[in-house]
């Protein structure tokens, strides 16, 4: 027999009396609570103050060189590939990974578009098609390798990066497509570098997709399951898979969304530069990890809002553009935004830590 | 300084000592006719993107004229003709664009001729023993960058074998091509490029190298297995320290080029543009203007014109 | 005459490298009870409801559950067949907030178009769901159901992963030491959780170094000893000491005959 | 008359985000007593043994410590003064071993030339202390002293947390919850070490959710309610139910001057 | 008054009479156990039978060509600069860093000793230990940033990286300083460059520094206590500090000793080019990450020896030269690369899987 009673021990015998209200602590106002905590929930808006206030510095600086709507665009115009990349590496961070191939993706998407039309004749939308196949079958390789044979990705990709680039260069046997041959018989391959010209201001296609991508990943991210398993995964992998993520299905899915992207910035690459080059995007890897930290999202994965990319990638456009405008020579500039690098993660720390 | 003239300077890399030289030629000669000179370079080898974005800026800023030695000669085109409609002129150093009439002049050695200069040199010093040469091939980079594929595509020319398809290296089917490996263009690269090439043919006996920090590199991979005095190395640029080299006889004979001399002519070009508006026309029969390239060598060769170590000294550019 | 067990388990054996934490054990878990799993630290109780539940491969033996073999290569599985699993180092996702994690995995979709085409989730009554669950615990010192997990205490995160099992259960739920870091009042609530759930028919495998919770409780116990099933008694027949003697082996298992292997038939 | 408290803590306020965890609180504790804190989850109890320990730096409110005001600014200046914490989410290094854990920053180097020039480990002396105190916890279920700390069950790793702090303590230690993952025997066995460390002269606050425990050593219990303490009570003049009323909110707080502030006394 | 005895409550009455033993559990024995056992517990075993195999396989494929004096102490001879730079790598990595910044860090280190003596005139050996001392103070600076500000490890050393790297181009305006001029000037820079030969092998003392350098990390790392810091810190940074460990001493003294030990390589690569180059070591933090994740060092932090980069490097050196002995082209040679890089990683964690 027992030697406690079933009703539980007798010391308990009291909480039926306890207060069952939910606790009341006292909190604080005012307006500077209010921007604490409203920067400690959008994590983007550091990087965006940090990108406004760069911009009326450089305009202050430069007057109507840089804070026109020519120049503006122009920035715009400029961070189009590495901010389409970025995107994608923004996915793949938030799972707590890296994706060192996302140039490489890129490139031999876009030389996999060009020849099929070039060497083997299919019509450009099909070759288009084949690009963006080809992308989100590099992307799913990685997704494979990381999700299934659990290797780091890390370690993927910089493999696949290798693999990926040197595929490119003997598939493609190096040569460039010209611009010339494009414009007369695969215009769709330089869609994306359409221009809409409003007053001095100069939008493309490739620039507008960007931005319309970021809100299509902000709301994916935000709003739908595969989102906020994206987020799990790159909070804490083991406790998502215990708390009935389907991980690897879901990693799968980034790497492929990322390969997917990155043949996207492969097309706008040639909308861009008019031609199809293999030599293109050798530091797309290392630029857009550089806008994706900047941009606020977290290395260690699972934090961060994926729009701070956008504003990282606009903000090293921003610096680039002025400082150049400024005089300064391009070691210099490099130099400066290494600093800058240093300067704005420093800062965005600072604030998250007066903000808790 | 807004009413000043705004020119702009664009390289393929600014790390490489060639187009160091060839930023401080212009610039020495920008602040003479008092022009206003910004710099920009690719990052690597083969970095057009980061070109198109330069002349970009250029237009931005106002500029009159933009000098460029273009990564990629075609992909850059849309991007030229944008500045040119911009009213801007456009001169392409050191390298043509493809097609060479994408730009409004061209002040441009022919890296071919460079490179078959020093394959008929060394073909003819070898003389019959050409026959049976053993040949390193110390190239760029994988991306096989224009400017390696014509060095490397002339001095085979020069010497007498197929190149096979003239737009890529490493497709010759000839046996006297021990092999190719890439240098990144530097001294690191050069030995371990010469290193592994020894490794699986020791017998070496000629090294075409890309550039001249690749072939000190080959040389200290040659002379720490002994074989420095019997191995012909050839190479082009023509640098101080490269005729330095060749004078000490680290390097056989070196294809010089001027690059400083591009620079201020294309800077003169574009002071002439913005005070009349007239381009510099081409060098007689060619589509380009010709700054010329000489090979630069103490022990000339029978049919192959060259100038000696103690011209291209005078010549040299840093 | 007998009833088939839910999960039934024979010669078990998990090793970790070269510590053997379970050594052929055998588990039976029957219909609409709660067996409680009592054992010395490390004597490999977590070990045997993870092998069970899929969370890690046993090297040998069979589990079956409701007599079919089962081989779970994933936690994942097993929840698809209705299992939920409460584990001792919690599967929460720090980040993220209460109702997220009560509902990774499970996600409720908006109605209407919405939610078919444009996949948007219902956070409304995901946040509604978690907060009715958690009053139903007691919790109520949540300040809020979008806080992020980690900035719970401890008590508070263990009654956010009880809640979830809870509100997900079909077949029946693994326990590992809900109430380890639960206050005099949260222990309580888990308790009368636990015979709600019975109530229900879905049976409970608790584990739990509280003997007096084991006790108010359990329909069987099960004690574990060095990595084995070292018997099975009935609460209603044995005291507290002498389970605890048996436990840690200050005393020997009552014999076969007389341990409580099924549930007396009713 | 008034002996001076080990410990004092006055009006301690402490915030995270827009959660108040530490409201106006105050604390104390005086030399040779095992004060224990008790309260529901959530009530800021981790929080202000944090604050004291330099874990974490209070918003508002000043700490003493002997008498003389202390800014911590890390556990690391705790420590060095001979503060002891045993952390409620385990500070050991997964990947580490038991004696790695152990002598964390302060390892015991060899004897003459190797130690002191060669800077060498003194292994087999960390080793063998450390298997003595795991020992003295009756923790001997572990099977190797270098077995790295991921591989050990939740009370194991919590028994050597506890052993830790009780080899290196001279000022005070902190427990937060020590017994909340061990087994009867291995929560026996803590106890004991409590009443042990506090017969050697030193003093430990207690955080635990287990009455019992509580009753049987405390020497005065803090209630913990809301953020602030809300009374101080003599374990040895008040029911069980009465304290977990008080700490529930079920029932008022006797008048100030039944208070337990202080100890009796001698 | 309590309600229970204070002797603890009955039914622990009899707990006295608990068995004190130490648990028995059965053990596997046999030679297959010592083998996973031995796999486990020495994380570097696995890259070294990897390596062992692989010269065994190009051994048989290339015969003497490959298997002989010459072309072995060849491929450590090539492995010298990566591999001293990878020691530098895997400290910090062992923390859960990364360090982007140690190719930029060796080559101004190499430009300040080269500098030093021809453009100032100081003494070579004074030159050296400024080259030294500027890799330490590179270092620290990533140490500060890392622990006092707390930054990302990535993006610090990400920023410095540029900085280095420009600051170099800057200062060293691009320019060599020839071999021929340093053997005349200053043969000290040379020092590594030694060689002793011992019939076909070719033994230089900077590949002796490298075999010498990886023992002496290896005995610090395990016998001594900041070794064991490094550990934990990489394990679980709050937990060692929280258990009392100056995690920020000794992650500034991490990075300040990578620091140093790239200046070394810089100094190696002056005594294996024989020039001092601007332009070297651009692909060092790469190349030298690479060697630390196919020694198995994880990237998480706090698993792996440091002995494994080295085994790491002299795969990769092993393969590079093998492949192009075999006759495979450069970019042929890049993407077999890559593919080994996979491989190797996934061998790696297939064993580890099979050993526990
Ligand atoms: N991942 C692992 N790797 C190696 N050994 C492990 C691992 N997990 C558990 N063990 C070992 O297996 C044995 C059983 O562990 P388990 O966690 O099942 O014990 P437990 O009965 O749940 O103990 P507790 O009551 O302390 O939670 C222990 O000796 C432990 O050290
Ligand atoms: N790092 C943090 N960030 C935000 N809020 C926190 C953090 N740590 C604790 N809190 C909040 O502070 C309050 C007090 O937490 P604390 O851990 O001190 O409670 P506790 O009394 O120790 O509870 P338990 O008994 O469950 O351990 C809780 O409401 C908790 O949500
Ligand atoms: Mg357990
Ligand atoms: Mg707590």
């Amino acid at each position: 027999m027992s030697e406690t009673a079933s009703k539980g021990q007798d010391y308990e015998s009291s909480l039926s009396g306890a207060t069952s209200g939910v606790a009341e602590f006292e909190r604080r106002k005012g307006a500077l609570y209010s921007v604490q905590h409203a920067l400690h929930t959008n994590p983007a808006l550091v990087p965006l103050i940090v990108l406004v206030l760069s911009i009326v510095v450089f305009g202050l600086l430069l007057g109507s060189k840089f804070f026109s709507p020519f120049a503006l665009t122009l920035i715009l115009q400029q961070v189009q590939i590495v901010g389409i990349v970025a995107a994608a590496q923004s996915l793949v961070i938030l799972t707590a990974g890296i994706d060192l191939s996302v140039g490489a993706i890129m490139v031999l998407s876009s030389v996999v578009m060009g020849q099929f039309t070039f060497r083997y004749g299919l019509p450009p939308a099909v070759a288009v098609l084949c690009g963006l196949a080809c992308g989100t079958l590099m992307g799913f390789i990685n997704g494979i390798l990381v999700a299934k044979v659990k290797l780091p990705p890390f370690i993927v990709t910089l493999g696949m990066w290798q693999i990926v680039l040197a595929t490119n260069f003997l598939y493609s046997a190096n040569e460039t497509i010209r611009a010339q041959d494009i414009e007369a018989q695969a215009p769709l391959f330089q869609f994306f570098g359409t221009v809409i010209a409003i007053g001095g201001a100069r939008l493309t296609y490739g620039a507008i997709f960007m931005v319309v991508l970021f809100l299509f990943l902000a709301y994916v991210l935000k709003q739908t399951a595969w989102g906020r398993h994206v987020y799990a995964i790159g909070d804490d992998k083991e406790a998502a898979e215990l708390s009935g993520i389907e991980t690897d299905k879901v990693l799968i899915s980034v790497y492929m969304a990322s390969g997917l992207i990155c043949a996207f910035a492969g097309w706008a690459l040639v909308g861009r530069i008019g031609s199809v080059s293999p030599t293109s995007g050798q530091l797309a890897n290392i630029e857009s990890i550089t806008a994706v930290v900047i941009g606020g999202i977290s290395l260690f994965g699972g934090r961060g809002d994926v729009l701070g990319s956008l504003f990282g990638a606009l903000i090293v456009g921003v610096f680039t553009l002025g400082l150049r405008l400024l005089g300064a020579d391009a070691q210099w500039t490099y130099l400066l935004i290494g600093v800058l690098i240093i300067a704005a993660v420093a800062v965005d720390q600072w604030i998250r830590k007066v903000s808790t | 300084a807004s009413h000043s003239v705004g020119a702009c300077l664009i390289t393929k890399t600014d790390t490489n000592p060639f187009f160091v030289k060839m930023k401080e030629g212009a610039t020495a000669k920008a602040e003479e006719l008092g022009i206003d000179l910004k710099t920009f370079a690719g990052k690597v080898d083969g970095d057009h993107e980061t070109q198109v974005q330069a002349i970009e800026t250029c237009i931005a800023d106002g500029a009159k004229g933009i000098l460029i030695a273009a990564s990629d000669t075609s992909s850059i085109v849309p991007a030229v003709q944008q500045a040119r409609e911009a009213g801007l002129v456009v001169i392409a150093l050191d390298t043509p664009l493809n097609p060479i009439d994408a730009a409004d002049a061209t002040f441009a050695t022919d890296n071919f001729l460079a490179g078959e200069l020093i394959g008929k040199w060394a073909a003819a010093q070898l003389g019959d023993a050409a026959a049976d040469a053993k040949i390193a091939m110390l190239d760029l980079a994988v991306s096989q960058p224009t400017v390696g594929v014509l060095r490397d595509q002339g001095f085979l020319t020069g010497f007498g074998i197929d190149v096979m398809d003239p737009n890529k290296w490493g497709d010759e089917e000839d046996p006297r091509i021990v092999g190719n490996d890439v240098t990144q263009g530097n001294e690191e690269g050069g030995r371990r490029a010469m290193e592994s090439l020894l490794a699986s043919d020791p017998m070496i006996n000629v090294v075409y190298t890309i550039n001249e920090p690749a072939a000190a590199g080959a040389y200290e991979a040659l002379k720490a297995i002994g074989r420095e005095n019997d191995v012909l190395i050839v190479s082009v640029d023509g640098g101080c320290p490269g005729i330095q080299n060749v004078a000490d006889g680290v390097i056989g004979a070196t294809s010089q080029q001027y690059p400083l001399k591009m620079a201020s002519l294309g800077i003169e070009a574009i002071a002439k543009w913005a005070e009349d508006g007239t381009k510099p026309e081409p060098t007689e029969g060619k589509d380009f203007f010709d700054t010329g390239v000489a090979l630069v060598t103490d022990k000339p060769a029978e049919g192959v014109e060259s100038i000696s170590v103690q011209e291209g000294t005078d010549l040299c550019w840093g | 005459m007998t009833v088939q067990p839910v999960v039934q388990g024979r010669g078990i054996v998990k090793r970790y490298g070269h510590v053997t934490a379970i050594d052929h054990s055998d588990f039976d878990l029957y219909p609409g009870e709660v067996l409680a799993v009592i054992g010395d630290n490390g004597a490999g109780k977590s070990s045997i409801v993870k092998a069970i539940c899929g969370a890690v491969q046993p090297d040998e033996g069979e589990i079956m559950i409701e007599g079919k073999p089962v081989h779970f290569s994933s936690p994942l599985q097993a929840r698809e067949m209705g299992i939920e699993i409460v584990y001792q180092q919690l599967a929460l996702s720090p980040a993220l907030s209460i109702a997220d994690n009560m509902f990774a995995g499970r996600e409720l979709r908006k109605p209407g178009i919405m939610g078919t085409v444009f996949r948007q989730l219902d956070k409304k009554a995901m946040e509604k769901f978690a907060r009715d669950k958690l009053t139903e615990l007691g919790l109520m010192t949540v300040q809020s159901i979008n806080q992020a997990v980690e900035t719970l205490s401890g008590g508070q995160r263990q009654g956010v992963a009880v809640a979830r099992a809870a509100a997900f259960a079909r077949k029946f739920i693994i326990m590992d030491e809900p109430t380890a870091a639960l206050g005099v009042k949260e222990s309580r609530r888990v308790l009368e959780l636990i015979q709600d759930v019975r109530a229900k028919g879905i049976p409970i495998i608790l584990i739990s170094h509280n003997m007096p919770h084991v006790f108010e409780v359990a329909d069987r116990v099960h004690i574990h000893r060095l990595g084995k099933r070292h018997a099975v008694v009935d609460p209603n027949k044995i005291t507290m000491s002498d389970a605890v003697a048996i436990m840690t082996g200050a005393q020997e298992p009552p014999p076969v005959e007389e341990q409580q292997l099924a549930p007396k038939a009713a």
